[in-house]
């Protein structure tokens, strides 16, 4: 068993060293009728049978790559430089754990410092924290936030908010909240003045929405204060960051975002690594992990977790959250790779992002019976299509052009939303596949 | 008539006609360690007895402070927000927490006096 | 050089054929029957008309087993078709591809009942060997190809062959289009697939050698049925729109341009893990230039394979495939190649057949309507 | 008065002479600056290509200001965070027996299997036959899970320990809300991970704490008092988190089924005996499973984790979205609500976007078919007997607050440093100088200045061995009297104790540009 480094002579001579006459002896607690015997498994395997035995099964799946690609809707295929994957699987970055003797884990802590000053930067805001599971649960979390700074649990949700954030919102937020949520208005910014009263703690308004969608956060910021509550602004798409106008400037209060665009694969959807950035005031109801700068006792600078009596292992049944740990390595991924770009990187990265979908919706906007839904946007748009987007999909699909995610498969009880189809483009795309596209469209509306 | 009584939650509590200031005592000071964060009741916050009033955070731990009698928040100690250390310095004196209107100042005599406090600490 | 002909290999119903009277003809290294006293033109109304039953046990039969990994993702290496999508008893038409775009084969490929993953395969008579072998070599990390010399293959065709089959094989009538499963059929253990290659309903029987004629001429004894031999198989084919290997499709001929581009599946499409795939993708964005078309010759001359066809200035624009009397529609029928602007159904061409240039009309394949029993889904 | 947590004991000292150096880099390792202090404008390390001229889209939505992050080349870069990762210990590098951490060590297979294109490159919402690899792997994971806790049903969903803990919870409750009852109270005993009472708050109920035995356990006599027909549901950890196997874990399942509540167990410590209980038969009806800690997916520095949950035929319904289902079509998923129930489900929701954490799903199928059953079987017994070895090798030295034998870890308090003057943080950090990372220390906080040592399947005898002797040593410098070593450490540390009061009353959370200073006029 090559991870097993026990030899049956050691396990002898421990054992005689314990006094007991046999492992089984160890367990002498475990109820006899709790004792396994027989388990359907199968026995151990080399490396070269498990390398085979799961090489089989992702031959089985289409990776994004293979072809014209232009799924986004909360999560974005884009490219991660060589040396952020090698940096991440260094020994002490990647088998370390949670901070917990900060004299042999500054490593951790220093970049986890970085990243809380890069994501305040990228966000507007004044501090963040040391990550999240994703942005989904980064967004319950901020809902939980603000009702502990507003004393109230009223939860307006905008419509184009990404539908699985909503749920995420409802189910781990729901029980402190009522939650409202909008209906889903198209390129369009709905007004949610209306529906924020006295009672409201916040108001959650994703940007660019999940329809690509890019609005003017500030309306309803105004809106929000007004009545006393806050603004929780959302974003799935790190990248944009370098190009939209970020939440803080638009007058956000909180902000969850998420972060797998920047150092993170796609990866069926996990692990990816939620982004959480607040105003000063608000820190010690900020939920999860924090680092933060100190010096140790030779006056050296240096940095440790703290505000660690809101967290659950010393507050426990009172404290701001359940988390225990962040999402550390996606985290430091995610840095790095800002660390690579810096502004001038990021900003070109973005305006081609950006670029390609403006090309992108040039050329597909051209064709008959094809509308582009959502007049302003980053590097994601909706198609208001002809067709039902489920035949146009799968008729796509047949010409090798995987070409966006439905809304009706996000929204389906919004039969409205039928013929709408969300069309994100990337760095990676490249003029072949918007030609490929443009064509595999023209063929199928032909 | 001014006099002093104790919680058996670490409170002191000083009232003055009818006007109280309370505070936490050494012997909680010295459980917390340094003091970090103090949360106060705004003015105006009805407190009951025995309800939670405001928090004290230390790096190692947090906990309630809770009102020792029922009554009116008038004030919290502004200093303790730039200056926790305060509490560690001068628990019951410079380190107060908030100062309350109450409901029924002949409550002050179910508290502890100086002494049973001692006393009870002394059993912990 | 060697001058006496290659020795004529003969099906284990060979003796049957000759006994019924068929005249024999060399047919891709076999001695077939090409027709029977009956005649062509009546053996090919039967089998539209009632059931007939065809030998086809010179067609290239094996199994795929699995040998330390699954046979159709093995078998999908050198095919686009989706093979490890087919459930159990579930049948598929697919490809041999070159790397140039073109076609090396076609075949049936199906995943056989409680077999482990196992599937069944019907390759073309003459390339049986060099199929085989491909398909050896490129599956025996995963697999092992196992070929089945001695087992016959039967074909009953036609509107009645369910009714008919029904009487010797209980069950098959609930076997779906495209569907496979073992059946007693008169006594001998066989495999049925509901499939043929005639645009009629039908079954493709096969079943261990030494139970092919007992089997065969309890068919036979049914009223409703006939022998059917390769020239009405031809004919049928042909109206039913069908491309035949080594005619219609070749090594140089696009699977796109053939009208095939369905035979690559979905996912295979997507993940571009094929021979040929960009070559084929991007035809099937942009098209080839070329679509296989039917024609119908407006005067009673047949066009043979290999008539040119031109358009109404004379000008050569492709060429015929396969061509041939209809005896349903009662007209000269072919398929071949044009340039796809002239390929829109109604558009008048020519072919030039003995020096004369004959009028043709290109006609929406198939010419005579399929009637397949597609089962409801 | 709340007297729990870890204490610090920050003594502002003499700076070590020997660190002393003209860079004050020491050797091999380096003093490094923040990314922001080495980054110049303009500066990038990723090649890009310029944009084609294009007309833009966002129009006064445009970025104003950027977002001010350092540009730097590849090279710096890199060596920016090659000089901080030398500044932490790892399990790859040094015994870590983090006791409740399982901090084991990460084959590199795993990660190399995660990061195939056909795992690592597949997106959430691509057409669904394309990911059928994907469902299996899904598939095949939830069969071992399955199959080794002996429960019925599974969801992967859970991004972690603690979400998988909400999950339990929500599923009790929703299941409550099924029966038509409302029942308020989730008891958790004294010794419980703080994590448990924290979720069963998130999950809206209130948290009772049921006190421990002398011997660390609950009993069944403590607990009766506490089973009322408001209990929604029990949280109990086992292994528990003083390192020992509740015996009447079975009586209590019982006890609290017949109260009608239901028995949620914290999986955190099923590694000390997967492959020997199968923790179905123990009356459980959901326990989460942490795949970092037994199934040996990294830890990195904190996350990313995954926590499924098994759940008992009484629960099964109730599992979040999204459901797998497997037909003639081969995989999807249930995403919708009301077609979940259209199939007799009654999730209580979904509990984050997607589809939960695949890249931990490959890693942790990679470490089960590698070790195959016969191998987990082994690592329960290798851990279960590296904790009772330590224990052993110690407890005449050091105090034990419970008899052995323990499962995976190893108890001690700090009875055996009264009089020393060396607290149980003096005593880890001294540990630090002597190369080991120091075990749990102030957990669990039933037990006085605890010290909870797991050793794991990983350590060679060889490795025991010294540890051991370092640590017999280290008590015998304490009982010598020898207290400055330990109040000094750790002084071969890239840093010494660091001052964590300052860090939380003055709180710097990020790096900010310094003010430019005004020159004079």
């Amino acid at each position: 068993m090559r991870y097993l480094p026990l030899t049956a002579d050691d396990r002898k001579a421990m054992l005689e060293a314990i006094g007991a006459p046999s492992a089984a002896a160890l367990f002498s607690d475990v109820p006899h009728g709790a004792r396994a015997a027989r388990f359907d498994l199968p026995p151990h395997a080399g490396e070269i049978e498990v390398e085979r035995a799961l090489s089989r099964l992702a031959a089985a799946n289409v990776s994004a790559g293979s072809g014209p690609f232009f799924c986004g809707a909360g999560a974005y295929r884009h490219h991660v430089p060589a040396s952020v994957d090698h940096l991440i699987q260094r020994s002490e970055f990647l088998t370390s754990y949670t901070p917990y003797q900060p004299e042999i884990a500054q490593g951790t802590l220093q970049a986890l410092f970085e990243f809380q000053s890069q994501v305040a930067g990228l966000t507007g805001m004044e501090v963040a924290n040391a990550s999240m599971y994703d942005g989904s649960t980064a967004t319950a979390e901020a809902v939980l936030m603000a009702h502990r700074l507003t004393g109230k649990r009223r939860t307006v949700l905008s419509g184009n908010l990404h539908p699985h954030y909503a749920e995420t919102v409802k189910t781990i937020a729901g029980l402190a909240s009522d939650i409202v949520v909008a209906p889903p208005q198209v390129g369009r910014e709905e007004d949610l003045a209306a529906l924020i009263d006295g009672e409201t703690s916040c108001v959650v308004v994703q940007n660019p929405d999940v329809f690509g969608f890019v609005r003017d956060l500030a309306p309803a910021a105004r809106a929000a204060h007004a009545k006393g509550a806050l603004l929780i602004a959302v974003v799935t798409e790190a990248v944009s960051f370098g190009l939209v106008e970020s939440p803080g400037a638009m007058g956000a209060d909180i902000v969850a975002a998420e972060g797998q665009s920047l150092g993170n694969g796609l990866s069926f959807g996990g692990p990816y690594v939620g982004l959480f950035a607040a105003r000063e005031e608000f820190i010690r109801q900020m939920p999860g992990r924090i680092a933060g700068e100190t010096v140790d006792a030779d006056g050296r600078r240096g940095f440790v977790l703290t505000l660690l009596a809101r967290e659950q292992h010393i507050r426990r049944e009172k404290a701001t959250s359940n988390i225990c740990t962040n999402s550390g390595l996606c985290a430091l991924a995610f840095s790095i790779h800002l660390s690579l770009l810096g502004d001038a990187g990021l900003r070109r990265l973005a305006s081609l992002n950006h670029a390609r979908a403006v090309q992108l919706v040039e050329r597909l906007s051209g064709i008959t019976g094809v509308e582009l839904a959502t007049p302003v946007f980053f590097n994601e748009f909706t198609l208001k299509l002809p067709k039902p987007a489920v035949q146009v999909n799968d008729a796509l699909a047949d010409l090798g052009v995987v070409a966006g995610v439905r809304a009706l498969r996000l929204f389906p009880r919004e039969p409205s939303l039928g013929c709408h189809l969300i069309v994100a483009a990337t760095e990676l795309n490249t003029d072949a596949d918007v030609e490929a596209y443009g064509r595999a469209l023209e063929q199928v509306l032909a | 008539m001014a006099e002093t009584r104790y919680t058996k939650s670490h409170e002191w509590i000083h009232a003055e006609n009818g006007i109280a200031t309370i505070g936490i005592t050494q012997y909680a000071v010295d459980q917390l360690g340094d003091i970090v964060f103090v949360e106060l009741p705004k003015a105006g916050k009805k407190l009951a007895e025995g309800g939670e009033a405001a928090v004290v955070e230390s790096v190692k731990a947090a906990s309630e402070v809770y009102a020792p009698l029922s009554g009116e928040a008038l004030e919290g100690n502004a200093e303790l927000a730039g200056n926790p250390a305060l509490v560690n310095a001068d628990p019951e004196g410079k380190g107060w927490f908030f100062r309350m209107k109450l409901s029924d100042e002949g409550a002050l005599k179910t508290l502890m006096s100086k002494d049973q406090y001692t006393e009870f600490v002394k059993g912990l | 050089m060697n001058e006496n002909l290659p020795e004529l290999k003969r099906t284990v119903l060979h003796a049957l054929h000759v006994g019924l009277g068929a005249k024999m003809v060399p047919f891709a290294g076999y001695e077939m029957p090409v027709q029977y006293p009956t005649g062509i033109l009546k053996e090919h109304r039967h089998a539209r008309e009632s059931a007939g039953l065809f030998d086809v046990s010179h067609m290239g039969q094996a199994v795929l087993k699995p040998a330390g990994g699954d046979p159709a993702r093995a078998l999908e290496t050198i095919t686009p078709a989706d093979i490890a999508g087919l459930s159990e008893g579930q049948m598929r038409y697919a490809l041999l591809l070159n790397d140039k775009g073109g076609v090396s084969d076609d075949f049936m490929a199906a995943r056989l009942p409680h077999g482990k993953g196992a599937l069944y395969l019907v390759v073309n008579a003459a390339t049986k060997e060099s199929d085989f072998a491909a398909i050896a070599d490129e599956t025996k990390e995963r697999a092992t190809l196992e070929p089945q010399p001695d087992r016959a293959l039967l074909a009953l065709q036609g509107p009645r062959a369910e009714a008919v089959l029904a009487r010797h094989a209980q069950g098959v009538a609930e076997l779906g289009f495209m569907r496979l499963g073992h059946f007693i059929v008169a006594g001998a253990r066989a495999t049925v697939s509901r499939s043929g290659y005639t645009g009629e309903d039908g079954f493709e029987i096969s079943l261990d050698a030494k139970d092919a004629e007992r089997v065969a001429r309890a068919l036979l004894a049914e009223p409703e049925v006939l022998p059917i031999g390769l020239g009405a198989r031809d004919s049928l084919r042909l109206e039913a729109g069908l491309p035949l290997y080594g005619h219609d499709l070749d090594e140089s001929t696009s699977p796109i341009a053939a009208g095939l581009g369905w035979t690559i599946g979905k996912r295979r499409k997507l993940a571009r893990d094929f021979l040929s795939a960009d070559i084929l993708m991007a035809e099937l964005l942009e098209g080839t230039g070329r679509k296989r078309v039917g024609l119908t010759l407006l005067d009673k001359t047949p066009a043979r394979e290999g008539a040119e066809i031109v358009d109404t200035t004379g000008r050569p624009v492709g060429h015929v495939t396969s061509g041939g009397f209809s005896p349903t529609l009662n007209a000269p029928i072919a398929m071949g190649y044009v340039d796809t602007e002239l390929a829109a159904d109604g558009t008048e061409l020519g072919v030039v057949v003995r020096e004369v240039q004959r009028r043709a009309v290109v006609t929406p394949m198939p010419f005579v309507p399929h009637r397949y029993k597609r089962s409801a889904e | 008065m709340n007297r729990q947590g870890r204490p610090t004991d920050f003594v502002s000292g003499e700076a070590d002479a020997g660190s002393k150096t003209i860079s004050s880099h020491r050797g091999l390792d380096h003093e490094e600056p923040l990314i922001f202090e080495l980054g110049r404008e303009g500066q990038t390390g990723v090649d890009l290509p310029e944009a084609a001229p294009f007309k833009d889209r966002l129009g006064a939505l445009a970025r104003k200001t950027a977002p001010g992050l350092p540009g730097l080349s590849e090279p710096e870069a890199v060596r920016h965070y090659v000089r901080l990762s030398q500044r932490n210990a790892s399990i790859d590098a040094s015994f870590y027996p983090l006791g409740s951490c399982t901090m084991k060590h990460n084959p590199r297979l795993n990660e190399k299997l995660a990061r195939l294109p056909g795992f690592a490159d597949i997106h959430p919402l691509q057409p669904q036959k394309t990911v059928q690899g994907a469902f299996a792997v899904m598939a095949e994971l939830s069969r071992w899970l399955k199959e080794l806790t002996g429960m019925p049903a599974v969801t992967l969903v859970p991004k972690a320990g603690a979400q998988g803990e909400l999950c339990g919870l929500l599923a009790i409750r929703a299941a409550l809300a099924a029966r038509g009852e409302t029942r308020t109270k989730v008891l958790v005993p004294q010794s419980a991970h703080g994590t448990n009472p924290a979720t069963a708050a998130a999950a809206g109920f209130t948290v009772e704490e049921v006190k421990a035995t002398t011997d660390g356990r609950v009993d069944l006599a403590m607990l009766r008092p506490h089973l009322g027909s408001d209990v929604a549901a029990v949280m109990l950890t086992n292994p528990n988190t003083c390192g020992l196997f509740e015996r009447d874990i079975v009586a209590i399942a019982d006890a609290v089924h017949d109260a009608g509540a239901y028995f949620y167990c914290d999986g955190a410590n099923f590694n000390a005996i997967v492959g020997k209980v199968k923790p179905g038969a123990l009356g459980i009806d959901a326990m989460h499973i942490n795949l970092h800690k037994t199934f040996s997916t990294p830890h990195g520095g904190g996350g990313p984790g995954a926590g499924p949950v098994v759940f008992s035929e009484r629960l099964a319904a109730f599992a979040p979205l999204p459901l797998i289902v497997h037909d003639k079509q081969g995989f999807r998923f249930i995403e919708d609500e009301d077609e979940a129930r259209a199939k007799g489900a009654q999730p209580f929701g979904r509990m984050c976007a997607f589809h939960g954490q695949m890249g931990m799903f490959v890693r942790a199928l990679s470490y089960m078919l590698s070790h195959g059953v016969d191998g987990l079987r082994q690592v329960a017994e290798d851990a279960v007997l590296s904790a009772n070895y330590v224990l052993a090798s110690l407890k005449d030295v050091m105090s034990a607050p419970y008899p052995g034998p323990c499962m995976h870890e190893a108890l001690f308090d700090d009875e055996f440093l009264k009089g020393t003057g060396v607290s149980t943080l003096d005593f880890a950090k001294a540990l630090i100088d002597d190369g080991f990372h120091p075990p749990t220390v102030y957990f669990p906080l039933v037990v006085h200045g605890a010290m909870l040592i797991e050793p794991t399947e990983t350590e060679s005898k060889r490795t025991l061995d010294e540890f051991v002797r370092v640590a017999r040593a280290l008590v015998s410098e304490a009982k010598a009297g020898n207290t400055a070593r330990f109040k000094r450490a750790p002084v071969l540390a890239p840093r010494r104790r660091l001052d964590e009061t300052l860090a939380a009353r003055k709180p710097v959370l990020r790096w900010k540009r310094e003010p430019p200073k005004k020159s004079p006029p």
